[in-house]
């Protein structure tokens, strides 16, 4: 039960901060703030006294915390919300991530503050819903209304071509949804054709016998779905300019969050749907990760737009992602979500000190400003600490992801994981750029810039200062989040059956006829698959 | 439902009478329809089509539906072709605009179309032929005969009697039976035409504004820019 | 009636058909476009009752009284529709009437 | 042997994780303070925390040696915990990471005191000696580490160290350019270096040194592809880091660094990392002969290579770091042949000599407004005495003037080593011997050009007692660090191989004696020889036609750009990168998506024209498309 407060809290919060606006430009900052904040007690609350809640036969499983409601009986779709590992590191990066994106765009926003912090928090539930939804309705509304409020930021309150980039955005994300929506259907239809029974419950449709190439066919609509998301080189072409386009914030949460719904997506949904299916598309997912990196490298390294080139470093950081999902190896998938939280701090950071300096001189363009260090030295240390995150640093965050994705996909396909370390040296080539034109060399500041530039104030600092302690500290001591996340993959590898490698990694083989979800130790007693079905 | 009367002794004579209107008809039909549309002269291209018209009618009595023939007669040749009479005087298209028609008209306008319905014609012909619809006699089917009661022969000879007229009745006794439906859309349908005339219409009825006086179209045409100003200024006044 | 004849009825309507689309395609005098649009009409009407014959139902009568409904009113809104027209640009002429479109 | 347990073990083991954390310490604080700390304060910082790793480093030393050949291992926590893979921050400390680190420690503590006065008039003081602080501790990591991943943190550490150190002075874009070089080029060894730790810790399970090692001679048979493509990686990781061939152009542009910069990354430690490596993987490397016999062509390539290009050189600073460049070659050469001992020993003697003479040489630059190029330098003899006999013992040592000087012992281990490699070894030693010979040239020609002859520039004042001191300690060292380990004619002391002996293997000599005599004589003579070469070339200014001759000037001008390989990389790498991102600036598929929606307008442009008002052209369209159904329904 608690499970949908989660959710609905930044709903309400969202709707207050409207509310609020006319009470004074600041009164929606600190509801949204405080929408977050409580969002984190429950949830720290939950995964506290989660587990004991649950039955005792699913304690042991990976799920923390379970919320289940027939909603439309008829049509087999249930209100069924679950927590794990995963879904709570997600959770927990998203809220972070939310908060400091509150607190960066404390000056940045001036207009309709209450619309933009109502449209923040609705874009927050939607990816906790995404996150917790473990019903492929549910999910694919989650997935879809997670959209609209994200259009609307970057639409209303983004910069110079602001509606472009917000209608390509929506374009190819919904797009690619419905791609999706038409996979789930079919699957739900053979389902209930095999089975009889009509439901959309993820557990009960991870049994469904499907012949290999329709589960081919059915796995790549959700795989092209989560590509688009993650993004992946093909289908990218929306996030540079999302991201170029989006308010500081908007970058924040695009970047630090919404990406990761595709992450999240591809481990929850289409290689334990799919096993065979994804271990046969295996080798052209992992290709495709590997162009990513190089390819979203090299173009980062030639853009001239601070936040075009971040954005597209994020691209090469999915690039290892996405070949570190199809390795499917404990080692690849600990190293993805490492890979994940990291490069959410590291990039949603970067994009936060694009912000600032923009905030400072009105410009992103890298061929019209330059050594900035001189006037802003604190600002300066503080991105090139980031900077040098995104390029991979051992001792930083991003480093354990990548060496982790890397040894994991090595014992799987190892031309392409060779391939793929090259992202390591194109990752300093464009770091190192954005730090050079940026901070270095002779003094340039555009005209517009409001002198005299001020260096970062309390507030900035505060919020750089814990991203850097976060990306320090996942870089020194990652353990804690390694063990966070160990319980729910291995649950997901578990429940894949279908061993990726030769070398390492669990689960005996399983045909798919085994019985519908039914095996799996983690399905809470309470619910049975059978029941689930249609009212009688 | 009284089988329809048809007696096989009076038949064949009535039958060659029949058979013989039918062609007549049909020929006269053809030829005042190619007249119609070749005609300059609107008045005469009318006429020809109420002869026209009421060929198709005959022809009708003759397929043995004289209700159909009577409602072509009346409503079509009727009412319809006297609306194209009143339309024709009211514009003054007879002899007047006859030389516009003439130049509007030149050989050279005939080729597209005539080949363009030509090749349309031939392909409704084909498909005719075709043999693709059981049109001809051996496919009596069962439907024919079990409707037209046992008094219809099996096989529809050459010779056979005419087939037996639809009576009204049975138009009637279908018309408000499964049919209903259809009957009420025609109404509305006319009572949209009805609305949608008095609308357009009635604006020629009020009196005659100042840009609008009553002989204008014996007037020189106003210059294009006034008429369309004026045309406006009317359309917002309405 | 022979089934030939019948024959000859679909064939008649079918040049009367063709006769009308031809005069719709070539005159350019709105009156005469209607004209043919009726004489159109009514060659399919004369389809209609011909079938009705052939199957000796009385279908093909109603679709013909249908026909002439919907001949009636399309010629009342269609006249009406010219007068305006040739109240507003002086001529029947279809061409002069491009201004609508936009 | 497992160390006693017993109370001072622990406090030793306290001790080995403080020596790279008082350095890390004094980078935080230093980093946190942001520039605000005053200028004393901050060098009392920065050379404070290296003095402090310097003492405890020798306490360290005192305990191990008080051992036996004991080692000392702690353990502070567990970096990595997953199925796969389990690696634990730990250092150990064995007598070969004890040369390294004391040696590192001593080095660093000189040079930090030497540029507290020599950054004096520097505005980024805090922030020199805050990456100067974080340089020693990542390299203090480096060589403590008792895990491969730890190791490669420290290797990439240093790496960043050397980008911010080299690009300190920002404003001017060529030094920013120089760093970028330096950091892509390591990078690039970096990443055959991480691929070869992928290798290793798929097949052997772990990446903690000991057990790896262990299990990589028990699994791995001798010469098979696996111990192979891996040592070969790391040989990639080790060239990129100590800019050995073919990854060693980034070494000379790194000059645009700071002198003590110089002196401390870019000759003593850092670019020896890749020698420590190899030496530290020595287990794995005898695994894999082949490689081995490449370490030495590439050092023996590379000594040749940096030797002539150091000839042709006009900057005081780059003709010492091709110099450094070159005798690298020479350690390589000592590994590639299996004289680990000799290597680390020519490891020390050079870390000594090497940043005596860079520190002489920013001492004298420091003088006469940082004027690099030689030949407008002259006869500073008498006015900076103190530089000119420092850069004098140091150029000395260096050209291993035989009997007094230190690496005249260490590079003629290494010569005689060469000598008796069996497979090769001749080619080997004529190669280290003709190295031999242009070493003296090419820095006494630098003594001769910078000190003597005419008098070009008026230096300025005296120095402080923080650059004098640091000057003769290491004048000291260069003379005397030698005599750790002399052939069997002079005494055949061989202190430090029976130290190294517990961690590197040992390789018996073949030759006897009397041969090592007659090998370290002509290796004598060839040094005289070179000093005199250079005297009668530079001194006396003999053979100026020669010099001024088309031939000599052209080669002379190839060897300035390093052999071409500048050149090189340029065309064949850096353009086609530049102009393929340029091109590709719009990201081609963007454009194809462009594309899509503009089709979409294009399509709507054409259709709209159909609708033009003219109401017999529509006719004349629904006669056309009946006709075409009609033919449909024909046909179908």
């Amino acid at each position: 039960m608690m499970l949908t407060w989660v959710i609905l809290v930044p709903v309400i919060g969202g709707g207050v901060a409207v509310l609020a606006e006319r009470s004074g430009t600041d009164a929606p900052r600190w509801i949204a703030l405080a929408a977050v904040a409580i969002d984190l007690a429950l949830i720290i609350a939950i995964t506290v006294t989660g587990p004991a809640a649950l039955t005792a036969a699913s304690a042991h499983g990976p799920w923390l915390a379970e919320t289940y409601w027939r909603w439309i009986p008829q049509l087999g779709i249930s209100f069924r919300l679950d927590l794990d590992g995963l879904s709570l590191v997600l959770i927990l990066l998203a809220l972070s991530l939310t908060a400091l994106s509150v607190m960066t765009s404390w000056k940045e926003i001036a207009e309709r503050v209450g619309m933009f912090h109502a449209n923040l928090l609705w874009t927050l539930a939607g990816i906790v819903g995404v996150f917790l939804a473990l019903d492929l309705f549910l999910f694919f509304f989650f997935w879809e209304l997670m959209l609209v409020p994200m259009y609307f930021i970057i639409a209303l309150w983004g910069h110079e071509r602001r509606v472009y980039a917000a209608i390509k955005f929506f374009l190819f994300t919904q797009g690619s949804g419905l791609v999706m929506l038409v996979a789930i259907l079919a699957l739900v239809f053979i389902h209930r054709r095999a089975t009889g029974v009509l439901t959309f419950d993820y557990f009960a449709l991870r049994g469904t016998p499907l012949s290999p190439r329709l589960a081919f066919w059915m796995m790549l609509g959700f795989f092209f779905a989560f590509a688009v998301k993650l993004p992946t080189v093909p289908v990218h072409s929306w996030l540079p300019d999302a991201h170029t386009e989006a308010p500081t914030a908007g970058s924040v949460l695009l970047a630090g969050v919404l990406l990761k719904t595709g992450a999240y997506g591809l481990l929850r949904f289409v290689v334990p749907l799919f096993p065979q299916a994804a271990h046969a598309f295996a080798p052209v997912a992992m290709l495709l990760g590997a162009i990513s990196v190089l390819y979203g490298a090299a173009l980062s390294f030639a853009q001239d737009d601070m936040k075009r080139l971040v954005a597209y470093s994020s691209v090469s950081h999915m690039g290892f992602v996405l070949l570190a999902v199809f390795a499917w190896t404990s080692l690849s998938l600990h190293g993805a979500m490492v890979e994940i939280v990291a490069h959410g701090i590291s990039t949603g950071a970067l994009f936060i000190v694009v912000g600032m300096l923009q905030e400072r001189l009105h410009t992103r363009d890298l061929t019209r400003i330059g050594g900035l260090a001189a006037a802003l030295p604190r600002l300066s240390a503080l991105m090139t600490v980031f900077a040098i995150a995104s390029l991979g640093l051992p001792g930083l965050g991003n480093f354990i992801g990548e060496f982790l994705i890397l040894l994991g996909s090595f014992s799987v396909n190892r031309s392409l994981t060779i391939v793929a370390s090259l992202g390591l040296v194109a990752a300093v080539i464009y770091a190192l750029a954005l730090i050079a034109r940026a901070l270095h060399g002779p003094e340039r500041i555009p005209p517009q810039a409001h002198m005299p530039l001020t260096d970062v104030g309390a507030r900035e600092t505060t919020v750089l200062a814990v991203l850097s302690a976060a990306i320090l500290w996942l870089g020194v001591y990652p353990r804690p989040l390694l063990d966070a996340v160990a319980t729910g993959l291995g649950a997901l590898q578990s429940a894949a059956g279908v061993t990726m490698t030769s070398a390492s990694g669990s689960g005996a083989q399983r045909t798919p006829g085994s019985a519908p979800g039914g095996d799996y130790s983690g399905v809470p007693v309470r619910y049975s698959p059978h029941s689930a079905g249609p009212a009688p | 439902m009284r089988s329809p009367r048809s007696t096989s002794g009076r038949c064949c004579r009535e039958t060659a009478a029949v058979i013989g209107m039918f062609y007549l008809s049909a020929a006269v039909a053809l030829i005042a329809t190619a007249l119609t549309i070749t005609r300059s002269n609107a008045a005469h291209a009318v006429l020809y089509l109420i002869v026209s018209l009421l060929a198709v009618a005959l022809v009708f009595y003759a397929l043995g539906a004289p209700f159909a023939a009577a409602l072509e007669v009346i409503i079509y040749a009727g009412a319809i072709m006297v609306l194209f009479v009143f339309v024709v005087m009211i514009l003054n298209l007879g002899a007047g605009a006859a030389p516009q028609e003439r130049n509007w008209l030149r050989p050279a306008v005939w080729v597209g179309p005539t080949l363009l319905a030509a090749v349309l014609a031939g392909e409704l012909l084909y498909l005719l032929a075709s043999g693709r619809f059981d049109v001809s006699a051996q496919g009596s089917g069962a439907a024919a005969a079990q409707l037209a009661g046992a008094a219809a022969p099996t096989t529809l000879t050459a010779t056979a009697a005419a087939p037996p007229a639809i009576e009204p009745k049975q138009v009637g006794l279908l018309l408000f039976g499964p049919y209903l439906l259809a009957v009420e859309l025609a109404s509305m349908l006319l009572m949209a035409g009805l609305v949608a005339a008095y609308h357009l219409a009635r604006e020629l009825l009020k009196a005659p504004q100042p840009a609008a006086s009553h002989p204008r179209w014996t007037r020189e045409p106003p210059t294009r820019a006034t008429a369309a100003s004026s045309r406006h200024t009317t359309a917002e006044s309405h | 009636m022979p089934a030939n004849t019948l024959m000859h009825a679909w064939i008649l309507a079918v040049v009367l058909f063709g006769l009308g689309v031809a005069g719709l395609l070539a005159r350019r005098n709105l009156v005469f476009m209607l004209m043919s649009i009726e004489i159109m009409l009514n060659a399919a009407g004369l389809a209609f009752i011909a079938a009705g014959a052939r199957w000796g139902q009385a279908d093909g009568q109603i679709m013909f009284i249908l026909i002439l409904t919907l001949a009636a009113a399309e010629v009342s809104v269609g006249l009406a529709l010219i007068l305006r027209l040739f109240s507003g640009t002086e001529s029947v002429d279809a061409d002069a009437a491009r201004a609508l479109h936009d | 042997m497992p160390t006693r347990p017993g109370r001072c073990t622990t406090d030793m083991a306290t001790l080995l994780w403080l020596v790279p954390a008082l350095p890390l310490l004094g980078f935080l604080l230093l980093f946190l303070s942001a520039g605000r700390a005053p200028r004393p304060v901050s060098a009392l910082i920065g050379v404070g925390s290296t003095a402090l790793a310097a003492v405890f480093a020798l306490v360290l030393a005192g305990w191990l040696l008080s051992q036996g050949s004991g080692v000392l291992r702690v353990t502070l926590w567990r970096w990595i915990a997953t199925a796969g893979l389990q690696v634990a921050i730990g250092f150990q400390l064995d007598t070969l990471s004890l040369v390294m680190m004391l040696v590192v420690t001593f080095v660093s503590f000189l040079i930090h005191l030497y540029s507290s006065e020599f950054m004096q008039q520097d505005e980024g003081y805090s922030r020199f000696f805050a990456y100067m602080n974080l340089f020693v501790a990542s390299m203090l990591i480096l060589v403590l580490a008792d895990d491969l991943l730890l190791l490669f943190l420290g290797w990439e550490g240093v790496g960043l160290c050397s980008y911010l150190l080299i690009g300190f002075w920002y404003r001017n874009p060529s030094n920013g350019y120089a760093a970028r070089k330096a950091f892509i080029v390591t990078r690039v060894g970096d990443t055959a270096f991480m691929i070869g730790l992928l290798l290793l810790a798929t097949h052997l399970g772990t990446l903690a040194i000991g057990p790896m090692l262990a299990g990589a001679q028990v699994q791995w048979p001798t010469g098979s592809v696996l111990p192979t493509a891996a040592a070969a990686l790391l040989l990639g990781g080790a060239v990129g880091k100590s800019a050995q061939l073919p990854l060693q152009t980034w070494l000379p542009d790194a000059m645009a660094g700071p002198t003590p910069v110089s002196a401390l990354i870019h000759a003593a430690t850092m670019v020896t990392a890749g020698v420590y490596l190899i030496a530290r993987m020595h287990a794995l490397f005898e695994l894999a002969p082949s490689v081995l016999l490449a370490v030495a062509a590439i050092g023996a390539a590379t000594l040749l290579l940096a030797a002539f290009a150091a000839l042709a050189q006009h900057d005081l600073k780059r003709i010492l770091a091709y110099s450094t460049m070159s005798q690298i070659g020479y350690m390589f050469l000592a590994l590639g042949v299996g004289a680990w001992s000799a290597a680390i020993f020519h490891f020390m003697t050079h870390a000594f000599f090497k940043a005596l003479l860079f520190l002489a040489a920013g001492a004298v630059m420091m003088r006469i407004n940082d004027e690099h190029n030689i030949f407008r330098m002259g006869g500073l003899r008498r006015e900076l005495p103190m530089a000119f006999w420092s850069f004098l013992i140091g150029s000395a040592s260096l050209a291993a003037l035989p009997l007094i000087t230190a690496g005249f012992y260490s590079k003629d281990l290494i010569l005689w080593s060469a000598w008796n490699f069996r497979p090769g070894g001749a080619v080997l030693w004529l190669a280290g011997l003709l190295g031999a010979l242009i070493t003296p040239i090419y820095i006494f020609r630098a003594v001769f050009v910078v000190f003597f002859g005419a008098q070009h520039t008026r230096p300025s004042s005296r120095y402080g007692v923080r650059i004098v001191l640091p000057l003769t300690v290491l004048s000291v060292l260069a003379l005397t660090a030698g005599f750790v380990e002399t052939p069997h004619a002079l005494g055949s002391i061989s202190a430090l191989s029976r130290l190294l002996a517990s961690t590197l293997p040992t390789r018996e000599l073949a030759g006897s004696a009397a041969l090592q005599t007659v090998a370290m004589v002509i290796a004598m003579v060839l040094a005289l020889l070179g000093i005199a070469i250079a005297w009668w070339i530079y001194g006396r200014g003999a053979a100026g036609a020669l010099r001024a001759s088309a031939p000599v000037r052209a080669l002379a001008r190839w060897w300035l750009g390093g052999w071409g390989f500048d050149w090189l990389y340029d065309q064949t790498l850096v353009q086609p990168f530049l102009w393929i991102t340029r091109i590709n600036r719009a990201d081609v598929i963007d454009t194809g998506y462009g594309a899509l929606a503009a089709l979409g307008r294009l399509a709507n442009g054409l259709l709209s024209q159909t609708e033009d008002g003219r109401l017999r052209r529509y006719a004349g369209w629904i006669a056309a498309g009946s006709l075409v159904a009609v033919a449909v329904a024909m046909f179908a």
